[in-house]
């Protein structure tokens, strides 16, 4: 750094840098400081912000809001706790607008250690916010099972051939909510959280277009553009990491004001978010005016 | 069920069962007792049964596969999975091996000895019991010497071979034209400064082992590199982030100061460890560029994340910066923060590109071969996958859809 | 000797492992996972020469008292502090027997309070970085300087309310020019047709590479062909 | 033993805290310049992570994949799971190949240690052959070939679709035209790897537009982690 800043200075005393050429090349420090406050300072202050619903999240957003009530949804917890950050979140919206609308729950994994992430949903959201809830009438939570697709397949042709009984061992036949269940055909829209592989991909292939089911989901945003060409043909929308997290919050407060305060998970870690993309696009800016002042001025001498 | 249903239900079975008993030696004893001790069949066998060695596979496994029961069919259905039964001999013995839940129609026998004979039966399942055997067998699994299902790959990984060794044997004759590569173009440029300024080189050879032919790309451009600041006597600082890496580091240095003629400049802590964490590792190299300002960067190997780290600090001391990776993610920091960047191939051409060998520039011209094969596959691809779907003719599609089999992972 | 038995070492290994691709037979279908381990194995003795080299660097330092000698002194006495907790499992629950990461053992202690944070903070520096690095090379200096920074910008504006007010009151025929759905094309075309080109370059790359090493024509350690 | 419960007392995670917030600050410290608590924080680093990366190869490589292949009782309380399977003389093969890699510390025979070298190289130039070919080559161009036309419901998704899709074709040509070496890129040649750059450039635009989220979000975590032990601290 010391040498960076002699060759700087030495260029300053020459000849007084103009207003155009300091924003030009704007020394770095300056950058990071703007950075650092760009993502401390909502922190500090917990600003959330209004993320307007793109048309991908809002048109699954749509399509649980036009379900009549009581209609089946399923709800599939494929990753682990790794991406909890970005998929948490979408698993709590999706709860809360089901149970707002009056819908049943079923609550599944295709990976081993899903089920630990719909045990924090069933303690953190489901019990606190929503206790008139019966399980095993307005939901129920079936649990892991092996085999990936091949379980999706399986699973098209007789879903209580593999789920005879729930996560805790008790025959299905004694939940009124299970009656009518002979197979993925039964229910209204299935719901696939994931981060890779089984994911909400492999719920468009092997249950979506076989079955003629409506599907949607949510993913990590990394994961997000593989979904893009099933969009909107094969998979009636879907979550792209925190943003689109965020993006079903907002529309969900939207609807039901209610959520505003409690409904602020993805939105709150979306603040620094979208300071911090502000800044490098306020310097990119910047950095572009001063090139074009710089060059119209060359040319003229 | 009206009577009607249960009478040809019965005759059905009957019909069934005689047809699939080819199978057993039609001993009028054994079908007899096979009626009696048999319940009531509640549910009809399933049917085309077939067993055989697992293609592709280096042995002990045989394939089973069959026709769900009719009885299976409609949803909600009595059958609710399949058994197997395997013995070593035709007409007993048999064992369950396996019991499979659900309407599945194939499984997979993997405990089974090389050259025995095996036979099989499946019987389908209901909650009141089983239905009838169909057998199939003898069948013995062996390995097979060669994965068809990898055919496709052996031609193009021929071609390939083909192209390269045909152009690196006819370049030892012909002259060959290689275009300029800029980041190249600047090694000597780079190498020229670092010496009038009195400063040093630094080299990463990126942050994986050698058990990475990115790294090892770098390391075969670092014998180059070593060989002009030998002839320039610049100082030349490689920290590494893997002890095999520092190994055969040091002996690239050490012969390309041999051959530079000065031993003498050679010391073996030129090439020295640093530690295997990605990030400890950027830290103390971050820590190096600020103390000695080395005149010239060059980042050429595997990268990570790290990457931009790198080049920031970099640039923060105005060095000139080369850099050169084949990790599509890492390419738009490298792009975005450094003078000059190889992308993706053009890090494997550097080697040949420094040296001027005649052998490895002909290679270069075999990878142009191969990109011809690469670009006339995607367009007859295209071309024949557009018309077949416009003009809907089957002709075209069994082409389009033969081509992509070719250039698929299991043929 | 010390030239042509490496080479062949190499081209009987690197050819075994290739044919061993098309090969499902006995001792060719294991192949390829037997020389990982072995490669691994190879690796971990390795780690004698660097670790080795890592104290020779800093004790020298230390000896000879040049720059920065102090600071040595902090690398070698935290490299044996972990070194001795992990191998002798210092504070494991269950002694020998139990994981060397065991909570309560000194390793994990050291891992967390030390190792975790530093490699964290390491890696957050990346967000600084980004924003100098974007707002140095982002600028329209050439065409393709220009490209870049237009795709790089569409980006950029999706997760900002500013994305979302540039574009939103385009009329509906209009609708692929909104940010959210533009930014999705740049993602899904432009550069995936971009990454698809350079994997097939890197590919053709490390075919040929891997052929040059094989045939011994690419010599890098042994020295060019001449000598 | 008593030692290991203090470690997991909430003193020690406190301790703990202490420390790793103090470490980040002297990393971040580094933006500004570098100074006295960053060579501290990153020797430390060296120094402690090297040691790491040795003791994880040690219990997960060295004693499972080789000593107790090559002398399974001598496992006892170590890896008893071990124990019951006999020898397995192939394991000879890298430890052999190991030492001879130590050999580079005596100088007289230090040639040997290439032998070593020459397995590992030739180990990675016949994983890497395989594993491009497939995964990159051959899957890259299969993908590639999609029809140009296809109905998609309405005229525009349709219109859509196949622009999209000449863009893709023509891109991944114009872009593999670029990367051409024997050929001079002049003409109509020239002209299409000039389109290959650009397609090139804008995936690196797009591709670093799109990772400066996953940047940010490692940085919020470190500030919230600097914010909560900031207001927990008990000043």
């Amino acid at each position: 750094m010391a040498e960076a800043e002699k060759t700087e200075k030495t260029e300053g005393t020459e000849k007084k840098g103009t207003f155009v050429e300091k924003m030009g090349s704007v020394d770095r420090r300056i950058i990071f400081l703007l950075i650092g406050l760009a993502v401390l300072i909502p922190i500090i202050i917990e600003y959330t912000t209004a993320i307007p619903t793109s048309p991908l999240v809002q048109n699954l957003f749509d399509k649980i809001e036009s379900l009549p009530p009581g209609s089946k949804v399923l709800m599939s917890f494929d990753y682990g706790p790794s991406t909890v950050p970005e998929n948490q979140p979408m698993a709590t919206a999706f709860t809360r607008h089901i149970f707002e609308k009056g819908h049943k729950l079923y609550l599944m994994a295709l990976w081993a250690t899903g089920p630990r992430q719909s045990e924090a949903l069933i303690e953190d959201v489901i019990s606190v916010e929503f206790p008139d809830k019966k399980y095993g009438e307005d939901w129920i939570h079936l649990g892991y099972k092996a085999g990936n697709q091949g379980l999706i397949n399986t699973l098209l042709s007789d879903f209580t051939a593999m789920y005879t009984t729930d996560l805790d061992g008790t025959s299905i036949d004694e939940f009124p909510m299970m009656k009518g269940i002979g197979s993925l055909t039964d229910f209204d829209l299935i719901l696939g959280l994931g981060s890779g592989f089984p994911g909400t991909k492999e719920w468009v292939q092997f249950a979506g277009d076989p079955g003629d089911i409506p599907v949607g989901g949510g993913t990590t945003a990394v994961m997000a553009p593989l979904l893009f060409p099933y969009y909107p043909r094969q998979i009636v929308g879907f979550l792209g990491g925190l943003q689109g997290a965020a993006e079903y919050e907002y529309a969900l407060i939207k609807q039901y004001p209610k959520y505003e305060e409690k409904s602020r998970l993805a939105s709150t870690s979306m603040g620094p978010q979208v300071w911090a993309h502000l800044v490098i696009v306020a310097f990119i800016i910047v950095g572009n005016i001063t090139f074009f002042i710089e060059r119209s001025r060359r040319k003229r001498y | 069920m009206p009577k009607g249903l249960v009478l040809s239900a019965l005759v059905l079975a009957v019909a069934a069962f005689t047809v699939h008993a080819q199978g057993e030696p039609p001993a009028p004893a054994d079908s007899v007792m096979q009626a009696q001790s048999a319940p009531a069949p509640s549910v009809r066998p399933p049917s085309a049964l077939r067993a055989y060695d697992t293609p592709n596979d280096h042995g002990s496994n045989i394939t089973i596969e069959w026709e769900v029961s009719p009885d299976d069919a409609a949803p909600g259905s009595p059958v609710t999975g399949y058994e197997i039964l395997r013995s070593e001999n035709p007409d007993g013995g048999f064992e369950s091996i396996a019991t499979i839940v659900g309407s599945a129609t194939i499984y997979a026998d993997n405990s089974v000895e090389d050259g025995v004979d095996y036979y099989y039966r499946v019987e389908a399942l209901a909650g009141t019991g089983t239905s009838d055997p169909v057998q199939a067998g003898p069948v013995t699994a062996s390995q097979q010497w060669f994965d068809r299902s990898r055919a496709n790959l052996l031609v193009i990984s021929v071609l390939l071979i083909a192209a390269i060794i045909t152009y690196v044997y006819l370049s030892t004759t012909r002259e060959l034209y290689i275009r300029k590569i800029a980041g190249l173009e600047a090694v000597n440029e780079a190498v020229g400064r670092a010496t009038e300024m009195g400063r040093s080189i630094l080299f990463v050879p990126g942050i994986q082992d050698m058990d990475n032919v990115q790294t090892v790309a770098g390391v075969a451009i670092l014998g180059h590199i070593a060989q002009r600041t030998a002839t320039y006597e610049t100082d030349l600082n490689v920290p590494v982030s893997r002890s095999i890496v520092m190994s055969v580091g040091r002996e690239t240095v050490k012969q390309a100061y041999l051959e530079a003629g000065r031993p003498d400049l050679y010391n073996d802590d030129m090439v020295h460890y640093i530690t295997d964490e990605q990030f400890g590792y950027v830290a103390a190299v971050d820590g190096i560029m600020v103390r000695e300002h080395p005149a010239a960067c060059f980042y050429l190997g595997a990268f990570f994340a790290e990457s931009l780290i790198l080049a920031e600090t970099g640039n923060s001391i105005g060095a000139i910066q080369v850099a050169g990776t084949a990790m599509p993610t890492q390419l738009p920091f490298f792009v975005a923060a450094c003078d000059y960047t190889l992308i993706g191939e053009e890090l494997f051409a550097a080697s040949a590109y420094l040296s001027k060998d005649r052998k490895m520039l002909g290679s270069l011209k075999g990878q142009d071969a191969g990109k011809a094969i690469a670009m006339l596959a995607m367009l007859i691809g295209v071309g024949l996958g557009t018309l077949a779907t416009i003009t809907g003719s089957d002709g075209l599609m069994t082409a389009y859809q033969w081509l992509k089999r070719l250039f698929s992972l299991n043929y | 000797m010390k030239r042509t038995i490496p080479l062949l070492i190499t081209f009987a290994v690197g050819l075994a492992l290739i044919v061993a691709m098309f090969i499902p037979h006995v001792p060719f279908y294991e192949l390829d996972g037997m020389f990982s381990v072995f490669y691994d194995v190879i690796a971990v003795f390795a780690f004698i020469l660097g670790g080795g080299n890592l104290l020779k660097v800093h004790l020298n330092k230390i000896q000879n008292k040049r720059r920065d000698w102090k600071y040595s002194i902090v690398t070698v006495s935290g490299f044996f502090l972990v070194l001795a907790a992990g191998l002798l499992k210092i504070g494991v629950p269950d002694g020998w027997s139990g994981g060397y990461q065991a909570p309560g053992s000194l390793f994990k202690f050291l891992y967390d309070a030390t190792f975790q944070p530093l490699q964290a903070t390491m890696f957050s520096l990346l967000a600084f970085f980004v924003a100098s690095a974007s707002y140095r090379a982002f600028r329209a200096k050439t065409k393709e300087a220009t490209i870049l920074l237009v795709a790089a910008f569409i980006i950029l504006l999706r997760p900002t309310p500013l994305g979302y007010y540039l574009t939103y009151w385009l009329p509906e025929p209009l609708r692929f020019l909104h940010i959210p759905n533009l930014s999705t094309w740049v993602l899904s075309v432009p550069n995936m047709a971009g990454q698809r080109a350079i994997m097939i370059g890197i590919a053709l790359g490390i075919v040929s590479t891997s052929l040059r090493l094989i045939l011994g024509i690419e010599r890098s350690y042994l020295g060019s062909e001449g000598k | 033993m008593e030692g290991q419960a203090i470690l997991t007392t909430p003193l020690a995670h406190a301790v703990g805290v202490w420390i790793g917030a103090l470490l980040t600050l002297m990393i971040f410290s580094f933006l500004y310049k570098d100074n006295p608590f960053y060579k501290f924080a990153e020797h430390l680093f060296v120094g402690v992570s090297a040691a790491y990366w040795m003791t994880v190869a040690f219990w997960t490589t060295l004693i499972p994949n080789l000593i107790a292949r090559l002398w399974p009782s001598s496992m006892g309380s170590v890896l008893p799971s071990a124990v019951g399977n006999e020898r397995n003389w192939w394991y000879l093969v890298p430890l052999v190949l190991g030492l001879i890699l130590l050999t580079r510390l005596i100088p007289r025979i230090a040639w040997l240690s290439r032998w070593a070298m020459a397995f590992v190289i030739g180990y990675a130039a016949g994983t890497n052959f395989t594993r491009y070919l497939q995964s990159d080559f051959v899957t890259q161009v299969q993908s590639t070939m999609v029809p140009l036309y296809e109905p998609q419901g309405t005229l525009m998704a349709t219109i859509g679709y196949t622009f999209s899709q000449i863009v893709v074709v023509g891109g991944v040509i114009c872009a593999v035209i670029y990367f051409y070496f024997s050929k001079e890129h002049k003409g109509s040649f020239g002209r299409a790897a000039r389109v290959g750059i650009w397609v090139l450039m804008a995936a690196f635009g797009a591709s670093f537009g799109y990772t400066v989220m996953a940047r940010i979000s490692l940085l919020t975590g470190r500030m919230d982690f600097l914010y909560n032990w900031f207001i927990g601290a008990n000043w």
